[in-house]
C-alpha cells in the first residue's frame, strides 16, 4: 500500500489502527512501553510504601487523607475510561465525528480530575503545611502522585493536540494508530489510578 | 533521492547529512564514533588511576580527583562506551540480519543516539565547571546527595537523558524484531546475535525505568529538596541501592548478552560450522535474562538485608552458572569438529573463552553471600567484573568489530594489525586484573586512594599498572589499524567471511534500503542453507518494486538539544533562579519538536523501481 | 584447626591450595591468614568455591586445548566442508545437571555460613561485651556502653570471646572491615543498624578498613582492632575507666597545652568518659599505634596533622590552622604524654616486618 | 495487507458492527462491575472493618479491577496480544519483584 492510500478516508479497514505495518509497530511498541511503564510506577509505589511510615510529626496519611475528593476523583477518571472506550467503539466503526465527540467527554472528564487533584495539593500545602519538603512521606507522596499527574496532563494534551490536528480530515490509516495507542495511554492512567486510590488512599486511611 | 547523488558532496552536506539521518547503518557510525571517542577518554581516565596506584603513597592526583576519576571511568565505560558500542552493532547489524529495509521506528532511532550523544557530552562537560561527579559510578546515597559542587547533579542529568535515549533504543529493536523479519525468518531460525539483543532489549526496556526512578529522586533530593535520602527528615538511603541494582544488575546482562550473541555467530562462521544446540543456546539467552532480575541485591550482601535474604539471593545469583557454563560448553563443541579459521575476529573470541570463565567462576565464588563479606568492595571484586566486562564485552566488541567491519565500511581491517593489537592488550589484561583477585584478599579495598607502605601491596599494584599500560598499546595499534585500513586497504565482495546469515547475502556497505528485494528465509543460517544449494544468493519472496523509506529529520536533534540546555538549567537554578530560563527554554525546544513531529505528517518517500535497476546494475542485487 | 571444614583440609587439593593462599599478604591484615572465627569460616568456604571452580575450569580448558590443536584448518583443506551437527542431547543434559549438583555442593555451606555469621543469639547475656560503632567522615568511634568508656580508632576486645558490634553511621555509609579476624559489614545512617560479631583467636593488633567509599579521605579511614587476653582486657577496662582528663601533664611544654586544648579542642573533643559527639575521644592517645589512623606517633606528625588537617586527610571536618605551629606542638607534647593504659603495647605492629 | 483495505461487502460490514456492538456491550458490563468494586473498597474503609482483612481485599479488589482495564478496556483478551500480554506479564514480574523487596528488606 502506497503512502498516499494512507491518507486516503474512504478505505478503511476493519482493524484501522493495526491495518499497515507503522501502525501495527506503534501498537506494539507503546504496549511495550506501558510494560516499561509499569516497572516505574512500581518503583515509586515501593518507594512510597517504604517511606510511608516517616511523616516526622501528625500530617500522616490517616490525618491528611479526605476520602470524599479521592472518591469523585476515582469515578471522573473511571468514566473517562469508559468514554474513550466508546470513542474507541466508533473509530472501529468509521464514525469520526463520533469519535471525536467521545474523545471530547474523555477530555473535560480528564481535566475535572486534573482540576481537582490540583485542589488537594494546594489544600495539603497551605492547610497543613504539608509540603513535599516536610518529610520522607511528604517527598514520597508528592512524587508518586505527581508522576501520576503529569502522565494525566501529557495524556491530555496529547488527546486535544490529535483532536484539532484531525478534526477537518478525518478518520484515515496514517492518524488511527495515534488515536488509539492515545486511548491506551489513557486506560493506563487509569490502571495507575486504581492502584493510587487503594494503596495510597484506601490503605493509608486504614493504617 | 537516488544514491548516484548521495554521493559526492562537500563537508557540511556530509555533517548534515549524519545530524538529520534516520538511516540505521548511518546511525551505527554515530555510536561508533561516539562511543570510541568516550571509550577513549574512560581509557584514559583508567591509566590515571593506575598511575596513581603505581607504587605506595603515592601523589600524582589528589584524593578529590581520585574519586572523581573512579567515577567517570566507571560512569564512562559503562553508559558511555560499552552501550552505545553495542547500539553500534545492533544498529549495524541486526535489520541486515532479520532481512528488514530499517528498523521499525527510524526516526526514534536516530532521537535514542541524540539523546545518548547529549547525555554524555553533559557528563563530561562536569569536567570543565567545577568538578566531576565523584560519589562512584554507584551514587550512593548519602554520599551522593551531600556532595558538594555540582558534580553528582551531572551524573544525574547526563544518566537521565542517555538513560532515555537507551529505553527508546531498546524498544525499538524489540519491536523491530517482532515485525520486521523477512518471509520465513521464524524464532528459531534468528542468528544467535539477533536473538541476544532481542533479550537485551527487553532487559533494557524493564530495567531502566528503575534507574529513570532512582534518578528523579535523587534529583529532587538534592534540586527541589525532598527528604528521600535524607535520614533527618526520615529518609531512607538503602532505597536508591535497591534501585540502582535492580536497575544495575540487568545493565550488566544488557552489556554480555550482545556479544554472548556475536560470539556465537563467529564461532560458527569462522569454524564452518552450525552453532551447536542453537535451541539450547537461545534457552540459555533467555534464562539468563530472566535470572538476571532475580540477582540484584547480590551487590548488597554486606548492607545488612539478614541472613534469610542473603541465602535466597547467594543461590539464585549461583544458579545463573548453569546458562552460562551451557554456553561455554556449547561453543566449544561448535568449534568441535570444526575447520577453525584464525582471524583476528576468531583470536579475541578465542581468547574470550578461558578470560570471561575466570570471571564466571570468581563470579560465582562472589555468589557465596558469607565469601563476600570478605570480597565485597575489595579488588577481588575489581578482579572479577573487569574479567567479565574487559575478559567478556571488550573483547567481545573487538571480535565483532573485526567480524562485521567489512559489512559496515566494505573493508576487511587488516589481519596483520589486528592480530597485533591482540596480543600486548591480552597479555596485559590478564597482568592488570589476575593480580587484583590477590590484592583484594590481601586486604586492599575498592577505590582506595593510596594504599601504605608495608601492606605487602606493592609488586602487585606495580605489575597491574604494567598490564595497564599494554592495554593502551594494543588499544593504540588497533586505532592505526583502523587508520591503515580506511586508507591502504582495498575493497572486498558482501560476504568476505564465507558467511551464514542474512547479512551476507548483501554489497558490503549495503546500500541505504538494504535489500532490493526482501529475501524468503528457507532455514537456520539462511545464506549457508542457499549455498548448500548450489545458489549465488537468496531467493526474493517479493518481485521487485518500489521501496518506501523514511525522511531524514532533524527533529531527533533539537529535541535532544533541548533537554540538553534543561539540563543545565536544573543544575543551576539551584544557585541563581534565573537559570530556569535555561529550563523553560529547554523544555521549550523540545516539547516544541516533539508537537511539530506530531502534527506534521511524514510519511516517507519511495525508491522507484528504475533507481533499483540502475543500482542492481552497479552491483547492488547481489 | 577449629574450622568445620578442618577434617578437609589434609586432603591433597585443599592442603596445596591452603598452603599457596597462605602464603600471600601480610600478617594481621590479609583474609588469606584467617586469625578469627569469621575469617577462619570465610576462608574454608573460598577454599571450597576456589577447589570446584578450579575443577571445573581444568576441565573447560582440557576440551578448549584439544579443539584448539585437533581442529585448526590446514593448508589445502579449505574447501572442506565438516558435518553440521545440530546438537547433542545426551552432552548438553550432562553439562547442565553436573553443575547444578556442583553449585548445590557449594550452595549448602554458603547458607550454613550465612546464618552462622548472622548469629546473635548469645547477644545481651551476661558477661557478653556489645560494643557501639560508629563510622564518621573519617574516623570511627567505639562506644563500650556497659561500661561507660568511649574510644576512637582503636578497638581493643577480649581473645577467644564473642563480642557483638551495633554499627550505624553518623554521615554516609561506611564498611568495617578486619580481614584478618572477621569479614565486613556496612554502617549506615540514620535507623538501619546493623549486628555482627567478632572472635579473634590470637593476641595482636589487627588492620581495619573502611570499605565503602565515603569520600576524599576513604582510603585513610584505617582503624586498629587491638585484640589481648582476657585479664589484660579487663584490666584496660578499668584503666580506661579511671582517666581523669583533669590531670596535670609532667612538662611544662604539656601543661600548657593542656590549656590550649581546653581551649581550642574540648568543643569536638574528649578525653575518657563518654563519647564526644563531634570528634574522637582522645583517651590513651600517647599509646595509639598511629595518629589519625595513618600517621607514625611522632610529635612532628602530630603538630602537622593538628595544624593542616585538611592536608593529612582531605575532607575531614577538623579545623585548618586553629592554633599556630607553636601551639600545636604544646598540645601535641600534652597529647603524647596521654598514657592511660599499657595494655596491647606490648604488642608487635605487624607493619614492621616485611 | 492490501487487499482488506478495499471496499467490503455489505454483509461482513454488518457483521463487524454487530460484533463491536456485542464487545461494547461486554465493555459496559466490565465498567458496572469496576464501578461496584470501587464501591466496595471505599465502603470498607468508611465502615472501618478490620485491616488484617480490609488490606488484603483491598488489594485483590484493585488488582481484578486492573485485569478488567488490561483485557476488556485494551483488548488484552483479543487475538493479537501474545507479544503484549508476554510483556505486560514481564513488567509485572519485575513490579512485583520491586515492590516485595520494597516493603520487605528496606528496613528499618
Amino acid at each position: 500500500m502506497s503512502s498516499e492510500d494512507v491518507l486516503n478516508p474512504k478505505q478503511m479497514p476493519h482493524d484501522p489502527e493495526k491495518a499497515t505495518l507503522e501502525g501495527r509497530n506503534k501498537f506494539l511498541a507503546f504496549w511495550f512501553f506501558l510494560g516499561g511503564e509499569t516497572v516505574l510506577f512500581a518503583s515509586l509505589f515501593g518507594t512510597y510504601l517504604a517511606l510511608n511510615g516517616s511523616t516526622q510529626g501528625e500530617n500522616t496519611p490517616e490525618h491528611l487523607f479526605g476520602l470524599e475528593l479521592v472518591f469523585i476523583m476515582t469515578m471522573l477518571l473511571l468514566t473517562s475510561s469508559l468514554t474513550s472506550v466508546y470513542a474507541m467503539y466508533h473509530m472501529k466503526n468509521h464514525n469520526f465525528q463520533k469519535m471525536q465527540l467521545w474523545l471530547g467527554i474523555t477530555v473535560v472528564l480528564g481535566l475535572g480530575f486534573l482540576g481537582m487533584e490540583i485542589y488537594e495539593f494546594y489544600h495539603y500545602i497551605h492547610h497543613y503545611e504539608f509540603t513535599f519538603r516536610s518529610s520522607a512521606f511528604g517527598s514520597a507522596f508528592y512524587t508518586l502522585v505527581g508522576f501520576h499527574g503529569g502522565h494525566v496532563l501529557f495524556g491530555l494534551s496529547w488527546i486535544v493536540t490529535l483532536m484539532i490536528r484531525n478534526q477537518k480530515r478525518g478518520l484515515n490509516l496514517y492518524n488511527a494508530p495515534k488515536f488509539y495507542i492515545a486511548s491506551l495511554y489513557w486506560h493506563f492512567i487509569d490502571v495507575v489510578w486504581v492502584f493510587i486510590f487503594t494503596v495510597v488512599y484506601l490503605m493509608g486511611k486504614v493504617g | 533521492m537516488s544514491t548516484a547523488v548521495a554521493q559526492k558532496r562537500g563537508l557540511g552536506a556530509m555533517i548534515w547529512d549524519y545530524l538529520t539521518t534516520v538511516d540505521h547503518k548511518k546511525i551505527a557510525h554515530l555510536y561508533l564514533v561516539s562511543g570510541g571517542l568516550f571509550f577513549l577518554i574512560g581509557g584514559l581516565e583508567a591509566m590515571i588511576i593506575r598511575i596513581q596506584l603505581m607504587k605506595p603513597d603515592n601523589n600524582f592526583i589528589s584524593a578529590g580527583l581520585y574519586n572523581e576519576m573512579i567515577t567517570m571511568h566507571g560512569t564512562t565505560m559503562i553508559f558511555l562506551a560499552a552501550m552505545p558500542l553495542i547500539f553500534a552493532l545492533m544498529n549495524a547489524v541486526v535489520p541486515l540480519q532479520i532481512g528488514a529495509r530499517d528498523v521499525a521506528f527510524p526516526f526514534l532511532n536516530s532521537l535514542g543516539f541524540w539523546l545518548f550523544l547529549f547525555g554524555g557530552l553533559m557528563l563530561n562537560v562536569s569536567w570543565f565547571t567545577g568538578g566531576a561527579p565523584d560519589a562512584g559510578w554507584t551514587n550512593y546515597a548519602p554520599l551522593s546527595t551531600t556532595s558538594p559542587g555540582h558534580g553528582v547533579d551531572y551524573y544525574v542529568m547526563g544518566l537521565q537523558i542517555s538513560g532515555a535515549g537507551t529505553l527508546i533504543g531498546g524498544i525499538n529493536f524489540l519491536v523491530t524484531i517482532v515485525n520486521m523479519r523477512a518471509p520465513g525468518m521464524t524464532y528459531m531460525r534468528m542468528p544467535l546475535f539477533t536473538w541476544s539483543v532481542f533479550v537485551t532489549s527487553t532487559l533494557i526496556l524493564f530495567a531502566f525505568p528503575a534507574l529513570t526512578v532512582g534518578l528523579f529522586l535523587m534529583m529532587f533530593d538534592r534540586m527541589f529538596g525532598s527528604a528521600f535520602f535524607d535520614v533527618g527528615l526520615g529518609g531512607n538511603v538503602i532505597i536508591w541501592e535497591h534501585l540502582f541494582w535492580i536497575f544495575g544488575h540487568p545493565e550488566v546482562y544488557i552489556l554480555i548478552l550482545p556479544l554472548f550473541g556475536a560470539f556465537s555467530d563467529i564461532f560458527s562462521t569462522f569454524s564452518k560450522k552450525r552453532l551447536f544446540g542453537y535451541s539450547a543456546m537461545v534457552f540459555a539467552t533467555v534464562l539468563i535474562g530472566f535470572l538476571g532480575f532475580m540477582v540484584w541485591a547480590h551487590h548488597m550482601f554486606t548492607v545488612g538485608m539478614g541472613p534469610i535474604a542473603n541465602s535466597i539471593f547467594a543461590v539464585a545469583t549461583m544458579a545463573i552458572a548453569v546458562p552460562t557454563g551451557i554456553k561455554i560448553f556449547n561453543w566449544l563443541f561448535t568449534m568441535w569438529g570444526g575447520q577453525i579459521k584464525m582471524t583476528s575476529a576468531m583470536l579475541w573470541s578465542i581468547a574470550f573463552i578461558p578470560s570471561f570463565t575466570i570471571g564466571g567462576m570468581t563470579g560465582v565464588m562472589l555468589a557465596a553471600a558469607a565469601a563476600d563479606y570478605q570480597y565485597h568492595d575489595t579488588y577481588f571484586v575489581v578482579g572479577h567484573f573487569h574479567y567479565v566486562i574487559v575478559g567478556g564485552v571488550v573483547f567481545g566488541l573487538f571480535a565483532a568489530l573485526h567480524y562485521w567491519w567489512p559489512k559496515m565500511f566494505g573493508k576487511v581491517l587488516n589481519e596483520k594489525l589486528g592480530k597485533l593489537a591482540f596480543w600486548p592488550f591480552f597479555i596485559g589484561f590478564h597482568l592488570t586484573f589476575f593480580i587484583q583477585h590477590f590484592l583484594g584478599l590481601m586486604g586492599m579495598p575498592r577505590r582506595y586512594w593510596v594504599f601504605m607502605e608495608g601492606q605487602g601491596l606493592d609488586t602487585g599494584n606495580l605489575i597491574s599498572t604494567i598490564g595497564a599500560f599494554l592495554m593502551a598499546i594494543g588499544t593504540i595499534i588497533f586505532l592505526t589499524n583502523v587508520i591503515y585500513t580506511s586508507v591502504k586497504e582495498k575493497k572486498v565482495s558482501g560476504d568476505p567471511w564465507d558467511g551464514r546469515s542474512l547479512e551476507w547475502s548483501i554489497p558490503s556497505p549495503p546500500p541505504h534500503y538494504n535489500f532490493v528485494q526482501t529475501p524468503l528465509v528457507r532455514g537456520l543460517d539462511p545464506l549457508w542453507v542457499e549455498k548448500m544449494d548450489g545458489k549465488e544468493g537468496m531467493t526474493p519472496a517479493e518481485p521487485l518494486g518500489d521501496i518506501h523509506m523514511p525522511n531524514a529529520s532533524i527533529l531527533p536533534f533539537t529535541i535532544s538539544l533541548g533537554t540538553f540546555i534543561a539540563g543545565f538549567g536544573f543544575i543551576y537554578q539551584v544557585d541563581d533562579p534565573v537559570w530556569l530560563i535555561a529550563v523553560f527554554a529547554g523544555m521549550g525546544l523540545t516539547l516544541g519538536s516533539m508537537l511539530t513531529r506530531s502534527v506534521k505528517d511524514d510519511l516517507g518517500h519511495h525508491i522507484h523501481k528504475e533507481d533499483l535497476e540502475e543500482d542492481i546494475k552497479k552491483g547492488a542485487g547481489k | 584447626m577449629r574450622g568445620w571444614m578442618g577434617k578437609f583440609r589434609s586432603l591433597f587439593l585443599f592442603g596445596a591450595l591452603t598452603m599457596l593462599l597462605t602464603g600471600c599478604g601480610i600478617e594481621n591484615i590479609s583474609a588469606l591468614k584467617p586469625k578469627g572465627y569469621g575469617s577462619e569460616l570465610l576462608f574454608d568456604l573460598m577454599l571450597i568455591s576456589i577447589a570446584i571452580m578450579i575443577f571445573v575450569f581444568v576441565i573447560v580448558m582440557a576440551i578448549y586445548a584439544f579443539v584448539l590443536l585437533r581442529y585448526r584448518e590446514k593448508k589445502g583443506q579449505e574447501h572442506i566442508v565438516p558435518k553440521q551437527t545440530e546438537g547433542n542431547k545426551a552432552l548438553e543434559v550432562i553439562w547442565t545437571v553436573i553443575p547444578i549438583i556442583l553449585l548445590l555442593v557449594l550452595a549448602i555451606p554458603t547458607v550454613q555460613a550465612t546464618f552462622d555469621l548472622a548469629d546473635q543469639s548469645t547477644q545481651g547475656d551476661e558477661g557478653v561485651i556489645t560494643i557501639d560503632v560508629t563510622g564518621n567522615q573519617y574516623w570511627w568511634q567505639f562506644d563500650y556502653s556497659d561500661e561507660e568508656i568511649s574510644t576512637s580508632q582503636e578497638l581493643y576486645i577480649p581473645t577467644n570471646e564473642r563480642v557483638y558490634l551495633n554499627m550505624k553511621s553518623s554521615d554516609v555509609i561506611h564498611s568495617f572491615w578486619v580481614p584478618a579476624i572477621a569479614g565486613k559489614m556496612d554502617t549506615n545512617p540514620g535507623e538501619n543498624m546493623n549486628t555482627m560479631y567478632l572472635e579473634a583467636y590470637e593476641e595482636g593488633v589487627y588492620e581495619g578498613f573502611c570499605a565503602e567509599l565515603c569520600g576524599p579521605s576513604h582510603s585513610l579511614m584505617y582503624f586498629k582492632v587491638v585484640a589481648v587476653s582476657p585479664d589484660k582486657y579487663d584490666q584496660w577496662v578499668e584503666d580506661m575507666k579511671n582517666i581523669d582528663p583533669e590531670a596535670t601533664p609532667e612538662t611544662a611544654s604539656a601543661q600548657e597545652g593542656q590549656e590550649l586544648f581546653n581551649n581550642n579542642c574540648m568543643s569536638c573533643h574528649a578525653i575518657g568518659g563518654a563519647s564526644a559527639g563531634v570528634g574522637p575521644n582522645l583517651g590513651n592517645f600517647g599509646n595509639r599505634e598511629k595518629i589519625a589512623g595513618i600517621l607514625e606517633p611522632s610529635k612532628e606528625n602530630l603538630v602537622d596533622w593538628i595544624v593542616h588537617p585538611d592536608e593529612v586527610k582531605p575532607g575531614n571536618s577538623m579545623p585548618s590552622e586553629l592554633v599556630t605551629e607553636e601551639e600545636a606542638g604544646k598540645i601535641a607534647d600534652y597529647l603524647l604524654e596521654l598514657k592511660h593504659s599499657d595494655v596491647g603495647t606490648e604488642l608487635p605492629v605487624q607493619n614492621a616486618e616485611e | 495487507m492490501a487487499d482488506n483495505t478495499h471496499s467490503k461487502p455489505v454483509h461482513q460490514r454488518e457483521f463487524e458492527k454487530k460484533q463491536h456492538r456485542e464487545e461494547m456491550k461486554q465493555q459496559v458490563l466490565t465498567f458496572a462491575l469496576m464501578i461496584l468494586f470501587t464501591l466496595i473498597a471505599f465502603g470498607m474503609v468508611i465502615m472501618e472493618i478490620n485491616s488484617y482483612f480490609v488490606i488484603p481485599t483491598l488489594i485483590i479488589l484493585a488488582v481484578v479491577q486492573v485485569a478488567f482495564q488490561l483485557y476488556y478496556f485494551m483488548h488484552m483478551k483479543n487475538k493479537g496480544h501474545d507479544m503484549v500480554a508476554m510483556m505486560m506479564y514481564g513488567g509485572a514480574a519485575v513490579a512485583g519483584l520491586t515492590i516485595i523487596t520494597f516493603v520487605s528488606i528496606v528496613w528499618w
